[in-house]
């Protein structure tokens, strides 16, 4: 490989890096921080492309569609979010194992209800800078994934500011290690519960419209994103959305690399393969705690 | 017909991927085949009777068939078969209708019958072969005087069996591989490849791939480019036939030459399709499926037309007689007459190449007519000649 | 004039009946000993104040000179924002917070926030090992040192009235002495009113103001002075070895 | 011991119906249905050993079914060994896969184990993908033989076959469950640290599970290729496998062996008649509802909600 | 002569860059009560997690009756008579109190067959001196803390060791409790059991040991006669704050 392909291969995976982080972003806060195992997320991502692609129908641009749609979806979390408080965490027992069998069931009704409103055939949107590209410093990079790559650096910034800096933020990395407690700090847990599973959703508005900028999508798209995110979110070590994006970039490299030299079809294995030796080395993850 | 609505229907049994990934596909089809039922119901039906047909959803999943399929024969007792959609969920069916001796209509399943031999499987795939299939896009590539072929094929199924036609159909014409990779599904950027396949400065690109794939790589042949040595790209990229793929993509597809079944070209205007056509586009929309219907409907309904002739003719629903009337007269579709040879493939193969041409962007109309989607091999059906890649993008 | 009065109050979990008729008042700057052996329902009333365990009868009444309020009808969050606040039993901290982050989410009531910097000096100062292992995860604190924090996470909240349900537990008897006087400072200084379950009486008689005793869940004496509590029998007979 | 004989009078008798059914039943889609809800019960029984009784979530059960089911179609092609040699093979191959699962357990706990398994499926699939001589990606036909003597059709062996496999695993189930091995690994679940310190060598037990629980999935797998006649990747580590394994057991009850068993019949048995009967994108609706209903409804799994009723039930003179 | 029951030489641990036990060496034989004090954070739970085998120590070794255990996980330490409590207690929450028992009953000792009947009996006479039995069949979340340090002590009862080591199992006890606790513990020691017990509470750590260990910083800083240990200028400096 020579050094010029080597370069731009590693640009690429960073750039593709960008896009994991930003599709996992929103688990590294539902389950990394809430511990809600929320299989259903790449489903939810699913589902924001959707969006974007009826609010593009209407002539809107996909990220602009993206960031109206972040209300929306904030209020669509939290109302996911009481019904799985309601159903699992006030009646307590084991609800890890429960809650994946839930949001496992809740992705299926989901699928179906995206075939029976957009049909089963892929869809794409159309935008000035799809299909273009931008030359940047001799490197010849896609401008779609530039914008993904910019997207996460912005959301990762602010969900880390937001949760490193305000109270309301800080209550949310302690929310899932002792609910009583924080109640004895004078925060309501559900309420911060409620409220950061929002923010978790609503990262799938911005994520969801990067998916279709990226590529097709179709309504059972969310099950090949379950291994990729979670991933991410893992390898991040859970709860870190610095460690999103780092975890994040060293797949999309790996990837990236991997695609680049020989042996493109091992690009999986090399990459999960990764995975395990992070783990072997750190068990909880880049910058678990 | 108020008889025949007495009688015992005549059921057709038959699974087809209506969730999964074959969905998009099998969904069309399956209009196709509702519509030839309303219309040989409106007809009078077969032998007087009605004609019913028992759907199932395999969820494209391979695992779900030989359960399906026992119950259409052991439960349903179906009187014809016909195979699900694509050829890896064709593959548990062939020892079953082989063992029971049972006629079967295969339904885009690429050369099912290799192993069995079965002589009561027909296929409705107007290709015998992977071979068979690429081989006029490397007489293409001849024409374009190119000799350095690069290949690059998803990790799937289809992909695979196709790549190994090219594989060899570009050695037959004695054309050198300099690039042949096959990439993981749900790859997502596919800048790395063509930066890694422009390298080698082939002068014309093969790929197989699925919907999703397909689309990104067209978008990122627009954005990363992939050389001036490119004569003709293209191949096997399923989904380049899907009304929103297609109408999505608009310009972006300018120049690339991949397979087709049919499009609306002059050459391939047989008797009754555009009048299929129009009734299937008129319950594409509530049926929530592929508006124009251009890929796999017409085959489907064809699948409806042999069987009907097939038993309309022989006056019977005997298995045996059916397949010797198959094997023995041509058979008048609205995809054309149709021979099939011993192994139940058709004798002359139909797989077309067209090249996408003068595109705007965000219209689905403009594919309706012809020019926009020429047909440019084989010679029997060309309606114009090949465009070197560069110069069909201008 | 802050006074917080339980009157009467019956609770428990499901069927188990904990505290029948309990009855106790604690008035503004007071330090009120709450004593009872291991399993009368000490920990089981201080979670009845803040609202964690419900209360099947009675009443616990929160009065200033505005207004009087039942704590029975109010959330946790809402009697935390009164100014309640509580040092629970076994600590609870959150394990995978750094101390820092333990501390500052103590400030998260509005009342608390302005004053958040003040609060952290005093803590620092009261505890220097906690500013040197601001850093460390909460979880791999000795236990004591979870202690510490688990007190000074709750002065951060800026209290009128501190609950501490047995401070020196895991202390060494070095911590357990200050740990005493930093509740006496804070009660000096800042008029604090505490409310503290606590096995070591010789260290509790030294702030005390004066004492209830909890026997299997009713109040078996109360000392209206430290004088009285001394010379009580029943702590005679328990605590002080007699 | 009187639990255990009645068990075994049950086996027995399961075994000589199995064993009639095969004779008397006219219907073959009966045993296409039935092998498909036998193979979920050997699979969700298999799971709950490791995931159900020791806590550890493995969520890359379909890699140890495609790897049993890969590894029975090598031999095949290479050696063409009788179908039970097939299984015990795949059983021997994906027993020691999961002795490797049980090595991960040694660093990672809870949800990064569970992560890791993940990362084993896609690493085993990858590598079936690229391996020509199982036909990679685009998969390869394998015939049935023809059917011995007793049996009047292939699949009926095959469904035989699999309801000794069934049988197999519960009875090995339900000795872990009860033995020392099982509380040793319920102490495990609680907390590893105390039961290491008071004796339970933990490491030992969780490889255990992890390769008995891995040895049986594979023994679930192996059979497949011949029930298809064919085998492809896609399919064979359909995620739906490893979503069912745990599924399952958790519908069912998983603090008892009878639990999985009682999930796969109804989910599987579900799934069957749903695909011959509503067939349309409704199907994965229902699959969904019914995951959602039943951990909504049954917090302990439809046992617990039996042994509720039936506790409400005795106190009522 | 045999070599002592317990060996601990030159242990190093560190956590980071934080070295939170530097060189600990000291012999405990047979039979003896052996008390360990020091500072919160002096390094002694981290001391009893690296002899039990739940933690790795870096450097040094630990003997159990002249055998080299370090290398030897947690589990065979325990079957060679080597039980401890936790500090912080660690109960198999989804089993009964009597459950608990039982699984140190049949894992402690070697793997052993235990008739069920027979583990009945010895598990109620566990419990019945810890005074658990007529707990014995409750959920182990409705115990109260105190009850939980007393299952902890029992569970390490049940796997028959020589030697135990107790982790503030009497922190929260009153003075009557700690009485009945060291009774109790004293009677464990007549039957032939060494005991190692930290303690923060001094009138235990009097009334029990033959000889007293101080720990600051990771360092043994004294070691002898419980009163000359206490009476110490350096024990009074660091740890009681005299
Ligand atoms: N969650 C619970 N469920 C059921 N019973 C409980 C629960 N918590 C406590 N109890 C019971 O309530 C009684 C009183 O408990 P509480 O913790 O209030 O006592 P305490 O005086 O604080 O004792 P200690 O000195 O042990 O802290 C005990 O008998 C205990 O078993
Ligand atoms: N996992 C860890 N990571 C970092 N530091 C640790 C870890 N575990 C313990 N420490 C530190 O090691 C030191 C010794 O802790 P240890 O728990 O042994 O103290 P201790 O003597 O038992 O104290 P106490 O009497 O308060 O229980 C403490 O300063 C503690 O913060
Ligand atoms: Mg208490
Ligand atoms: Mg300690």
């Amino acid at each position: 490989m020579s050094l010029e392909l080597l370069v731009e291969a590693v640009v690429s995976g960073i750039l593709l890096g960008g896009f994991y982080a930003a599709v996992s972003l929103g688990l590294s806060v539902a389950f990394g921080l809430l511990d809600v195992p929320h299989i259903a997320h790449p489903t939810l991502l699913v589902v924001g492309a959707y969006a974007t692609y009826a609010l593009a129908q209407l002539g809107i641009d996909p990220i602009a569609a993206g960031f109206m749609l972040m209300p929306a979806f904030f209020v669509i979390g939290v109302g996911l979010y009481r019904f799985y408080h309601a159903l699992f965490e006030r009646r307590g027992g084991d609800i890890a194992l429960r809650g994946l069998a839930f949001f496992f069931g809740i992705a299926f009704i989901i699928e179906v209800v995206l075939i029976l409103v957009f049909g089963v055939d892929q869809r794409l949107v159309e935008a000035a800078y799809i299909g273009s590209s931008v030359q940047l410093a001799g490197l010849q990079m896609p401008s779609r994934m530039l914008i993904a790559f910019a997207l996460a650096g912005l959301l990762t910034l602010l969900l880390s500011t937001y949760l490193s800096r305000t109270f309301t933020g800080r209550a949310i990395k302690a929310v899932a290690q002792d609910q009583t407690a924080l109640a004895l700090m004078g925060a309501d847990p559900v309420r911060i519960k409620q409220s950061a599973f929002g923010i978790a959703t609503a990262t799938c508005a911005i994520a969801g419209a990067l998916l279709i900028i990226v590529g097709p999508v179709e309504p059972g798209m969310g099950r090949l994103y379950i291994g990729g995110t979670f991933c991410v979110a893992v390898l991040a070590g859970l709860g870190s959305m610095k460690g999103t994006l780092l975890a994040g970039l060293i797949l999309g490299i790996t990837e990236s690399l991997v695609l680049t030299s020989l042996g493109t079809s091992w690009a999986p294995a090399v990459s999960f393969g990764l995975l395990l030796v992070v783990l072997a080395i750190r068990p909880s993850g880049l910058f678990g705690r | 017909s108020a008889h025949a609505q007495e009688k015992k229907p005549v059921r057709v049994g038959f699974s087809i991927a209506q969730t999964g990934p074959l969905s998009g596909a099998g969904k069309s089809g399956l209009l196709a085949l509702q519509i030839w039922r309303d219309d040989v119901n409106g007809r009078g039906g077969l032998l007087g009777r009605p004609v019913e047909l028992i759907v199932y959803d395999d969820q494209s999943n391979a695992a779900t068939v030989p359960g399906i399929y026992s119950k259409l024969l052991d439960v349903d007792k179906v009187d014809l078969l016909i195979g699900p959609y694509s050829s890896n969920l064709t593959a548990p069916v062939m020892p079953m209708v082989k063992q029971r001796n049972l006629l079967l209509i295969g339904n885009f399943a690429l050369d099912a019958n290799a192993r069995l031999r079965h002589d009561k499987y027909f296929s409705s795939l107007p290709s015998a072969s992977a071979d068979q299939w690429a081989a006029p896009f490397f007489d293409l590539a001849k024409q374009l005087q190119g000799k350095a072929v690069a290949l690059l094929a998803a990790d799937a199924e289809f992909a695979q069996t196709l790549a190994g036609g090219a594989r060899n159909e570009a050695k037959k014409r004695g054309m050198q591989l300099v690039y042949d990779q096959t990439y993981p599904p749900a790859t997502v950027d596919f800048s790395s490849m063509l930066r890694a396949l422009r390298v080698k400065q082939p002068d014309a690109i093969f790929v197989a791939g699925y919907p999703s794939d397909s689309a990104a790589i067209v978008r990122a042949v627009k954005e990363i480019g992939v050389g001036d040595s490119v004569k003709l790209f293209g191949g096997g990229m399923v989904g380049l036939q899907n009304a929103p793929v297609m109408q999505s993509l608009g310009s972006t597809l300018n120049g690339v030459v991949n397979y087709h079944t049919w499009v609306p070209e002059k050459s391939l205007e047989f008797p009754g399709v555009s009048s299929f056509l129009a009734r299937y586009q008129a319950r594409a929309k509530d049926a929530n499926v592929d508006a124009l219907g251009y890929y796999l409907p017409p085959f489907n309904y064809a699948i409806g037309q042999m069987l009907e002739q097939a038993v309309t003719a022989t006056k019977s629903l005997d298995h045996k007689l059916l397949a010797k009337y198959l094997h023995d007269n041509a058979i008048n579709t609205i995809v054309g007459t149709v021979r099939f040879n011993e192994m139940g493939e058709w004798s002359q193969s139909r797989m077309i190449y067209i090249q996408f041409r003068a595109l705007a962007d965000k219209n689905l109309d403009q594919f309706r007519g012809p020019g926009k989607q020429v047909v440019v091999a084989p010679a029997a059906h060309k309606t114009g000649d090949i465009v070197p890649f560069a110069a069909a993008r201008k | 004039m802050v006074k917080l009065s339980v009157n009467a109050i019956d609770a428990g979990y499901g069927a188990v009946h904990v505290l029948s008729g309990v009855s106790l008042e604690i008035r503004e700057s007071e330090t009120v000993a709450l004593l009872g052996t291991n399993g009368n329902g000490k920990s089981t009333l201080m979670k009845c104040i803040m609202g964690l365990t419900p209360v099947t009868r009675g009443s616990i009444v929160l009065e200033d000179d505005e207004e009087r309020i039942d704590l029975t009808t109010k959330s946790t969050q809402e009697i935390v924002a009164l100014g309640i606040a509580l040092v629970p039993e076994g600590r609870r901290l959150f394990p995978k917070l750094t101390v820092h982050e333990n501390l500052l989410l103590g400030a998260f009531r509005a009342g608390a926030r302005t004053e958040m910097q003040r609060n952290l000096d005093r803590c620092y100062a009261a505890f220097p090992v906690l500013r040197e292992r601001s850093g460390q995860l909460a979880y791999s604190m000795s236990g004591g040192q979870q202690q510490m924090l688990a007190i000074a996470r709750a002065v951060m909240s800026s209290p009128r009235i501190l609950l501490v349900d047995e401070p020196s537990v895991g202390l060494s008897p070095m911590l357990v002495k200050q740990t005493m006087d930093m509740i006496g400072t804070l009660k000096r200084e800042l008029g604090l009113t505490v409310l503290m379950a606590e096995q070591n009486f010789h260290e509790t008689s030294r702030i005390a103001d004066r004492g209830y005793v909890l026997v299997h869940g009713q109040i078996a004496f109360e000392g209206k002075n430290l004088q009285e509590l001394l010379h009580s029998d029943l702590v005679k007979r328990h605590y002080l070895g007699a | 011991m009187r639990n255990w004989s009645r068990f075994l009078i049950g086996a027995t008798l399961s075994v000589l119906l199995a064993l009639g059914l095969t004779r008397f039943v006219g219907n073959e889609y009966f045993f296409f249905a039935t092998y498909v809800v036998l193979q979920f019960i050997v699979l969700a029984t298999a799971w709950n050993i490791l995931g159900g009784y020791g806590g550890y979530v493995n969520f890359g059960a379909s890699a140890f079914f495609a790897v049993g089911a890969y590894c029975a179609v090598a031999l095949t092609q290479s050696y063409a060994l009788a179908l039970p040699l097939q299984i015990l093979a795949a059983a021997l191959v994906t027993g020691l896969l999961g002795f490797a699962v049980g090595a991960l357990t040694l660093r990672l706990r809870g949800i990064y184990f569970s992560i890791a398994t993940v990362a084993v499926a896609v690493i085993c699939e990858t590598v079936i993908m690229n391996w020509s001589f199982v036909g990679g990606a685009r998969g390869t036909t394998v015939l049935q033989p023809a059917a011995p003597a007793f049996f009047s059709s292939y699949t009926r062996l095959l469904f035989f076959v699999m309801a000794l496999l069934a049988l197999l695993a519960v009875a090995f189930a339900r000795f872990v469950e009860t033995s020392w091995i099982g509380r040793g690994l319920r102490a495990i679940r609680d907390n590893e640290e105390a039961a290491e310190s008071v004796g339970v060598p933990t490491l030992k037990l969780k490889l255990f599970a992890a390769t008995a629980s891995g040895a049986l999935m594979g023994a679930a797998g192996a059979p497949f290729a011949l029930y298809m006649n064919f085998i492809e990747p896609t399919s064979a580590f359909s995620l739906n496998y490893s979503v069912s394994a745990l599924a399952m057991p958790l519908i069912g009850g998983s603090a008892n062996w009878l639990g999985p068993v009682i999930g796969a019949i109804l989910l599987a048995g579900t799934q069957q008649i749903v695909t011959v009967t509503i067939s349309s994108e409704l199907n994965v609706l229902i699959v969904g509802l019914l995951l959602v209903v039943f951990v909504v409804a049954a917090p302990h799994g439809i046992l617990g909600l039996w042994h509720k009723l039936v506790a409400r039930g005795g106190q009522r003179p | 002569m045999s070599a002592p029951l317990l060996q601990v030489g030159a242990l190093f641990k560190r956590f980071g860059g934080f070295t939170a036990l530097a060189a600990v060496s000291f012999d405990v034989p047979a039979g003896q009560r052996l008390g360990i004090i020091g500072p919160n954070g002096s390094g002694k739970t981290t001391l009893i997690n690296c002899i039990c085998g739940t933690l790795r120590h870096d450097n040094g070794s630990v003997r159990l009756s002249g055998v080299d255990v370090s290398a030897l996980p947690t589990y065979r330490r325990t079957r060679l008579g080597l039980a401890r409590s936790f500090q912080i207690p660690r109960p198999f929450y989804s089993m009964s109190v009597a459950q608990n028992i039982a699984v140190a009953l049949e894992y402690g000792v070697g793997r052993r067959r235990v008739h069920a009947s027979a583990a009945r009996k010895e598990g109620l006479t566990v419990l019945d001196r810890l005074g658990l039995t007529a707990k014995a069949n409750a959920d182990v979340g409705s115990l109260t803390q105190v009850d939980l340090r007393r299952l902890e002590l029992a569970r390490a009862l049940a796997t028959q060791p020589r030697l135990l080591i107790l982790d503030e199992v009497m922190a929260g006890l009153s003075s009557v409790e700690v009485d009945d606790m060291l009774e109790t513990l004293a009677s464990l020691n007549r039957e032939g059991i060494t005991i190692v017990m930290i303690e923060h509470i001094m009138r235990a750590i009097m009334g029990f040991s033959q000889r007293v260990i101080c720990l600051d910083a990771g360092s043994i800083v004294a070691d002898g006669e419980p009163a000359a240990v206490i009476n110490s200028a350096i024990v009074q400096k660091i740890y009681l704050g005299g």
